[in-house]
């Protein structure tokens, strides 16, 4: 915890450095290998393709707001969001009679929402924590008032192209989740923008006095953030063909969860985007594995619990000597 | 203390600490006499925090033994340290911000009933006053005092545990020349009471002054313990160093005739805590800022930097009247300012030391925002070797370099921008003999490259023989001006203390009344 | 076939209120189609009125919020009776005699407040009226088309998606379609998922059922939201749904469609609006002072059977649902 | 009560300071004047004692959870303890059949999942924000596993005397507050503990090197933590009259949003626990408000955030200059 702890590490090939950095990674492919040999319905194309489909906006989230974190903030709003962007796409797909402009909605609405979050949170000088938890209520009111309570039902296929479709087996939205990781991992390890987070997060003093537009850059993490959610609003609402007030209740906790799971701290300045994905599925695999073992539900939290509290201690141990 | 061997207070033996693929300390042995001033130097990195660290209960060593009054010591931990009476006054600061400065000096030994805290905290704080005599303000949060203060309040913290073993590590290190007389006094009054100090420091003339044996180390070996009065100081450097190094302060480039435009210019600047500062620094001219600690150079150099607001009064850069004031803007017109706390303002420690040195510069390794790795890679690396930054990694982790290589991370961040105007605030805070002399070097040519210099520091010999002229600087105002080198520190001084002292310090006339030390 | 016999709320004023009358509904969820067709529907009597009036109360889902929500109505003296969609059958339960000591009588719909799911005759001082039907009932007919249709069928593969283990009244319905389900060596329930009354949810927990169970024959869902989700995993998998028994429940517009669409076999419906009309009515009822009838059958109060089928509803071609979600 | 060395100081009347302090009570008293005035069913001794009573639960979670967050950590699993802890009260009630020690067993089950919280934090090393959040998914697993999915009902009056009675017109629930609010707020700021928890939170390297047993500072206010949710669990079955597994879900959020509202510091070493019952109180009076003033509840989500944002910005506003 002081200096004591991150003094540790072992000498020549840093095994526990190792260890601590895959540590998530090591729980995804540990539960993997069980639940290959624990079922044969579990190693197939469709199902992976299938896990990978169904998570693939929860990671959007989680991919963005390993960005925020990093940034040392919090964004607590990306469910909430998401609820409106997913409403926000259908009412304009039927009332402007246009499902592509209504997919088109939704990151678009999600970016506006996300910039609300960055100018009050930089304007007002707020936390984050507590400024995103406020702004989720707005927002959530907002979906339902937009809504006035009830679902907004798309039927058209061009609408549930989004969500259904893909390339081959392989789902647009697989698609849109490696496309998104790939240009978010590039600029958080390949651009300007990426290492002024980093310091942002790390020291936000140090980087104001090195020039860098502080409330700049976590404005555009909260942007971007927003814009995540938005994007993956579009590929859920897609997906069930209804824009839905509730949709996004409690995302925000579970993708903050993966990007905590992948190791990234929540004091901020450190971090990589790939954890996170795989802090995602991590959780992903244990939902599939009560499904398809038809084990007793009663059991599950219990057992996320648990794989959670075990890739920590993983990872922790590994700090130790 | 003269007569026969005292006991031992603490010894260690065959020491050893690693971190990753360094060796910190490499079979350390070192005995610790009761009732002694023990000098404790060596270059940045030598593995000096590392040993009060591990004497302190901070560190866990790989091998070796500690013994403490004679007794071998097994687990070990700061609570038990403290216990047997072992405290340390870590390198960088470490207080409770919210906290105020009694409660933080007597943190973790307030007196109590069944957990129930007696309200005697302000007169136990006045009683350790009188030993100390300070005069920092008890209630006051310790956040909201200046970084040499909060270094008091480490002293006092220490001296709080009334412990018999006390590890300073760089305790000087923000402290002006009579403050650090005043802990003098407080170290020979401790040796008197039995108290055994451990005086970790860069200031070697302090360290044969004031220490009874010296112990010397390099690269986590001890190199010897010896009598002060034994020692000189091309001995020590020599040893720390392992070669003979020359510690004389360079010759200045020539100062820009006086009719030269300046580089930057206040005209009676006021803001928070600047009272009316007017001065000009010209391309290659080295302006230095002497003052007592709290007088207010930090709050000039950054009004000038654009961190703090300016209420009144212009900044001009070459000639232009600065409107748009901020770190960002600065840097633009091609200022840099290293500033005073590395730790909180300088480094983003999360980060590798290749990321903290570009960082001002990325627009210069990338191409519409993309990075050009490369480039950077050559530039820093460059850069390390040429200040001797240890270890020479690049992508080394750089919260835990020893703290005098931080430093050097630090300037070579600033050095990086090839800067018209650099301000530096108290730039060799905790660097050792060695690299001292390296960034006087740097500081000098730098300055005959044309690159005007605004030079804060609490040694005076520094700021008086690194600087063409020397502002003296008492309550946010320039009081005065000399000039620089064939200047003598006691005229500086003696001109910093006259009429009316400013209400911070202590000083003079208290450290006159006799009775304590 | 509902419990005719009148009698007259002990908690209502012998004499009965005259002049305006303030119900306050309280919803489970003020943000939920279900609740919303209830208030819909006890509005629409209201006007009919003309000087009633009703005001809806967010539940939040939650238990507790509900239970504060009774206390604060009973101790306000600002509305003269309740409306109550209930969150849970016996927790709130504590609160109704408090209501009832402040002459407030309550009406439930959907569940019975007390400590037993399948009695609807008042159990709790307070309660004037009960309108709801047998869960447990209902539940063994859908569970019932499953087996009929699964007759010679060997085996005949069921998944069920159940909203979530964990609330009772799921946990009942849960256990009364295995009751019906358990008894036949040709049924196999291969799977139960957890819907969690979310179309995503569902359509995932759907997902992965089929990864294990390829081949399934019968659908069992508790709920239309749910069903609906289903049936997105189930359709993009290539699954022709009229090759299967599916079903929903809860009657909400969507499923109807899909059933007369003869996607969905069979759907177990609610009829919310009503509800909501009938609850008005008895609180309204008791507050004036008139007679009162302590238990209605949800199930009677629309014009189509509890369960329909494309045939069923063929004969009601005006019926659409009572809500949409 | 505030433990935050009163700011600078000196120096007269600081009035930004006071209004950053108070922001949170100038809300509460701004709302209580509003709706004293829009309504005569607001201001009566029913209602504000109904008030008090019903969310005196949360309110003892918020001060445990006001010392948790001053010792720099965050408690998100008194949610799930509460729903374990009155399960369990529920459940010894009925199978032991006594009232008294199903109530005594509710603290005592939430101290016992405190404690494990606090172990798995300091030995493992975790993050409380994680750890907690695994633990919270144990916990809830765990509640329902207790029940086996269903309701535990207690008639008996013994077990609702907690709950239901009080000493006069002033239930027991507001009592128990009154004195657990007096003791945490004595602890905080007239003991050794206390100001270690400060000084833990503040620094937690200066507290090492003072001497202090940070692990142990912390783990205690773990413990701390889920006491106060056992407590608030014996009042809240009590009330009720039956466990159920889902009793405590979200709570743990609001609980923190009443912490955070009141101004204490995520990032640890300040804090004040009465700010915290402020918090707590403001989002009942909202809560209370839209159910008596008849309004609309699509608004008070969207409202509710609004007024943590005005009294953010009102607490933030005043540290400008
Ligand atoms: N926690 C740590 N983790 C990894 N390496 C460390 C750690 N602390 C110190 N080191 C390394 O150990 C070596 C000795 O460091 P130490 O801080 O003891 O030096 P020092 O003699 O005090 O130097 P300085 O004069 O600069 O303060 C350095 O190379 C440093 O980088
Ligand atoms: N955060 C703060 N809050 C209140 N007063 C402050 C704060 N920081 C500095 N001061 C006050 O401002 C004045 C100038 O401090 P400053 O740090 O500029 O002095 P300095 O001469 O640079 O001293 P140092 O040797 O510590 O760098 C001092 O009186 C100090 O007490
Ligand atoms: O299944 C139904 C509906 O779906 C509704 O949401 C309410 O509960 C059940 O009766
Ligand atoms: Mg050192
Ligand atoms: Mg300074």
């Amino acid at each position: 915890m002081t200096a004591t702890a991150s003094a540790r590490a072992g000498s020549g090939v840093n095994v526990p450095a190792l260890v601590r950095h895959y540590a998530v990674l090591i729980m995804l492919v540990a539960l993997f290998v069980v639940l290959s040999v624990s079922t044969s319905s579990f190693l197939t194309l469709t199902n992976l393709l299938n896990i990978l489909n169904q998570n693939a906006p929860l990671a959007i989230i989680a991919v963005a707001g390993t960005l925020v974190v990093i940034c040392g903030g919090f964004d607590l709003s990306t469910g909430a969001i998401f609820s409106v962007a997913n409403v926000v796409a259908a009412w304009v797909a039927l009332h402007l009679n246009s499902p592509v402009l209504g997919l088109i909605a939704a990151p678009l609405a999600g970016a506006a929402l996300g910039l609300v979050n960055g100018v009050a949170i930089t304007r007002l000088r707020i936390h984050s924590f507590l400024a995103t938890l406020a702004s989720s209520l707005v927002y959530a009111g907002l979906a339902v008032l937009i809504t006035g309570g009830f679902l907004i039902s798309v039927q058209a296929t061009g609408f549930t192209a989004l969500g259904r479709g893909g390339i081959g087996p392989v789902y647009y939205a697989i698609v849109i989740l490696a496309l998104f990781a790939l240009l978010s991992g590039f600029l958080l390890n390949r651009t300007a923008f990426g290492r002024y987070v980093l310091s942002v997060g790390g020291n936000a003093e140090a980087a104001e006095l090195s020039g860098i537009r502080v409330n700049r850059i976590k404005l555009y993490t909260f942007l971007y953030s927003g814009l995540a959610a938005g994007i993956a609003a579009a590929i859920g609402v897609s997906r069930i063909g209804t824009g839905q007030p509730q949709a996004g209740d409690g995302m925000q906790l579970l993708a903050i969860a993966a990007v905590i799971l992948g190791g990234t701290s929540i004091y901020g300045g450190v971090g990589a985007i790939w954890r996170s994905v795989c802090g995602v599925y991590l959780l992903a695999l244990i939902d599939n594995g009560f499904d398809i073992l038809n084990a007793n539900p009663f059991f599950k939290d219990l057992t996320t619990g648990v794989v959670i509290l075990a890739a920590v201690a993983l990872s922790v141990a590994s700090k130790r000597r | 203390m003269e007569g026969a061997t005292p006991a031992a207070a603490v010894t260690v033996r065959d020491l050893s600490v690693r971190f990753g693929s360094t060796q910190a300390l490499d079979s350390v042995s070192v005995s610790l006499a009761e009732g002694e001033v023990h000098g404790l130097v060596g270059e940045n990195g030598a593995g000096k925090s590392t040993l009060g660290k591990v004497v302190g209960g901070l560190y866990q060593p790989d091998s070796g033994e500690l013994e403490v009054f004679g007794r071998p010591v097994h687990r070990w931990d700061t609570r038990r340290a403290q216990d047997a009476g072992v405290v340390i006054i870590a390198q960088e600061l470490c207080l409770v911000p919210a906290l105020t400065v009694a409660e933080n000096v007597f943190l973790g030994r307030e007196s109590r009933t069944f957990g129930v805290l007696h309200a005697n905290l302000r007169a136990r704080y006045r009683k350790l006053e009188e030993i100390c005599g300070f005069g920092l303000p008890p209630d006051a949060p310790v956040e909201t005092l200046p970084i040499a203060d909060q270094q008091k309040v480490e002293i006092m913290r220490a001296l709080a545990r009334e412990a018999r073993v006390i590890v300073m590590d760089e305790p000087t290190s923000s402290l002006t020349a009579d403050e650090s007389e005043r802990l003098h006094e407080i170290m020979r009054w401790l040796r008197e009471r039995g108290t055994t100090v451990v005086y970790v420091t860069h200031f070697l003339d302090d360290v044969l002054a004031n220490c009874d044996r010296v112990t010397v180390m390099r690269d986590g070996r001890v190199i010897r313990t010896a009598e002060a009065a034994a020692e000189t100081k091309a001995g020590l450097v020599e040893a720390m160093l392992g070669e003979p190094v020359d510690v004389l302060l360079p010759d200045l480039p020539p100062a820009p005739p006086p009719d030269t435009e300046p580089v930057a210019e206040m005209r009676d600047v006021r803001g928070d805590a600047v009272r009316g500062v007017s001065l000009r620094v010209r391309p290659g001219e080295i302006v230095g800022l002497a003052g007592l600690v709290g007088s207010g150079r930090t709050e000039i150099a950054r009004a000038l930097f654009g961190c703090d607001r300016i209420e009144s009064g212009q900044v001009l850069f070459r000639g232009e009247p600065v409107t748009d004031a901020s770190p960002r803007a600065s840097i633009a017109r091609g200022m840099a300012m290293i500033p005073e706390d590395r730790r909180a303002q300088g480094l983003v420690l999360q980060r590798p030391v290749l990321e903290n040195v570009t960082l001002p510069h990325l627009g210069r390794f990338s191409r519409s925002g993309v990075l050009s790795r490369g480039s950077e890679r050559a530039a820093v690396r460059e850069l390390v070797e040429r200040l001797g930054v240890r270890p020479a990694a690049l992508d080394g982790d750089v919260s835990v370099y020893s703290g005098g290589n931080q430093q050097k991370v630090l300037f070579a961040k600033w050095l990086l921008g090839r800067p018209e105007f650099l301000i530096l605030d108290e730039p060799t805070r905790g660097v050792d003999v060695g690299a001292k002399s390296r960034i006087y070097q740097l500081i000098v040519e730098v300055a005959a490259a044309g690159t005007g210099i605004l030079l804060i520091s609490s040694e005076l010999e520094e700021v008086i023989g690194l600087s063409h002229r020397v502002h003296l600087v008492r309550g946010g105002a320039v009081v005065g001006e000399v000039p620089g080198p064939g200047t003598s520190v006691d005229e500086v001084l003696q001109r910093l203390f006259e009429v009316g002292q400013p209400q911070q310090s202590p000083s003079a006339d208290e450290t006159e009344t006799g009775g304590r030390p | 076939n509902s419990d005719v016999s009148q009698v007259y709320s002990s908690s209502a004023p012998p004499s009965g209120k005259t002049g305006p009358v303030r119900i306050a509904l309280l919803a489970s969820s003020s943000q939920n189609g279900f609740n919303k067709a209830v208030y819909d529907g006890a509005v629409a009597r209201a006007k009919e009125y003309g000087d009633v009036e009703v005001t809806i109360f967010d539940g939040k889902f939650d238990s507790q919020t509900q239970f504060n929500q009774v206390q604060n109505v009973a101790s306000q003296g600002t509305y003269d009776g309740i409306v109550l969609v209930p969150n849970d059958n016996v927790g709130i339960a504590a609160a109704i005699p408090a209501a009832a000591r402040a002459k407030i009588p309550v009406a439930t719909t959907l569940f019975p407040v007390g400590p037993k799911l399948t009695e609807l005759k008042p159990q709790v001082e307070g309660i004037v009226s009960t309108v709801a039907a047998d869960t447990e009932a209902n539940s063994k007919k859908l569970a019932e088309g499953a087996v009929k249709y699964c007759e010679g069928k060997d085996p005949c593969r069921v998944a069920i998606l159940i909203g979530q283990l964990q609330f009772p009244f799921d946990n009942l319905r849960n256990k009364a379609y295995r009751s019906v389900l358990d008894g036949h060596p040709n049924i196999k329930v291969v799977a139960t998922g957890q819907g969690n009354y979310d179309r995503d949810t569902s359509l995932k927990a759907m997902q992965n059922i089929l990864q294990a169970n390829p081949k399934l024959d019968v659908l069992l869902s508790n709920a239309d939201q749910q069903t609906i989700g289903a049936q997105v995993a189930l359709e993009s998998a290539g699954v022709d749904l009229t090759k299967m028994y599916v079903t929903g429940g809860g009657g909400n517009q969507e499923a109807i469609k899909q059933v007369r669409a003869g996607k969905w076999a069979a759907d177990q419906v609610d009829f919310p609006n009503s509800m909501g009309k009938a609850a008005l009515e008895q609180v309204v009822n008791a507050v004036r002072g008139r007679p009162v009838t302590p238990v209605i059958d949800a199930n009677t109060l629309g014009p189509v059977p509890v369960i329909v089928t494309k045939e069923i509803l063929g004969e009601h071609p005006d019926f659409t649902g009572e809500w949409a979600d």
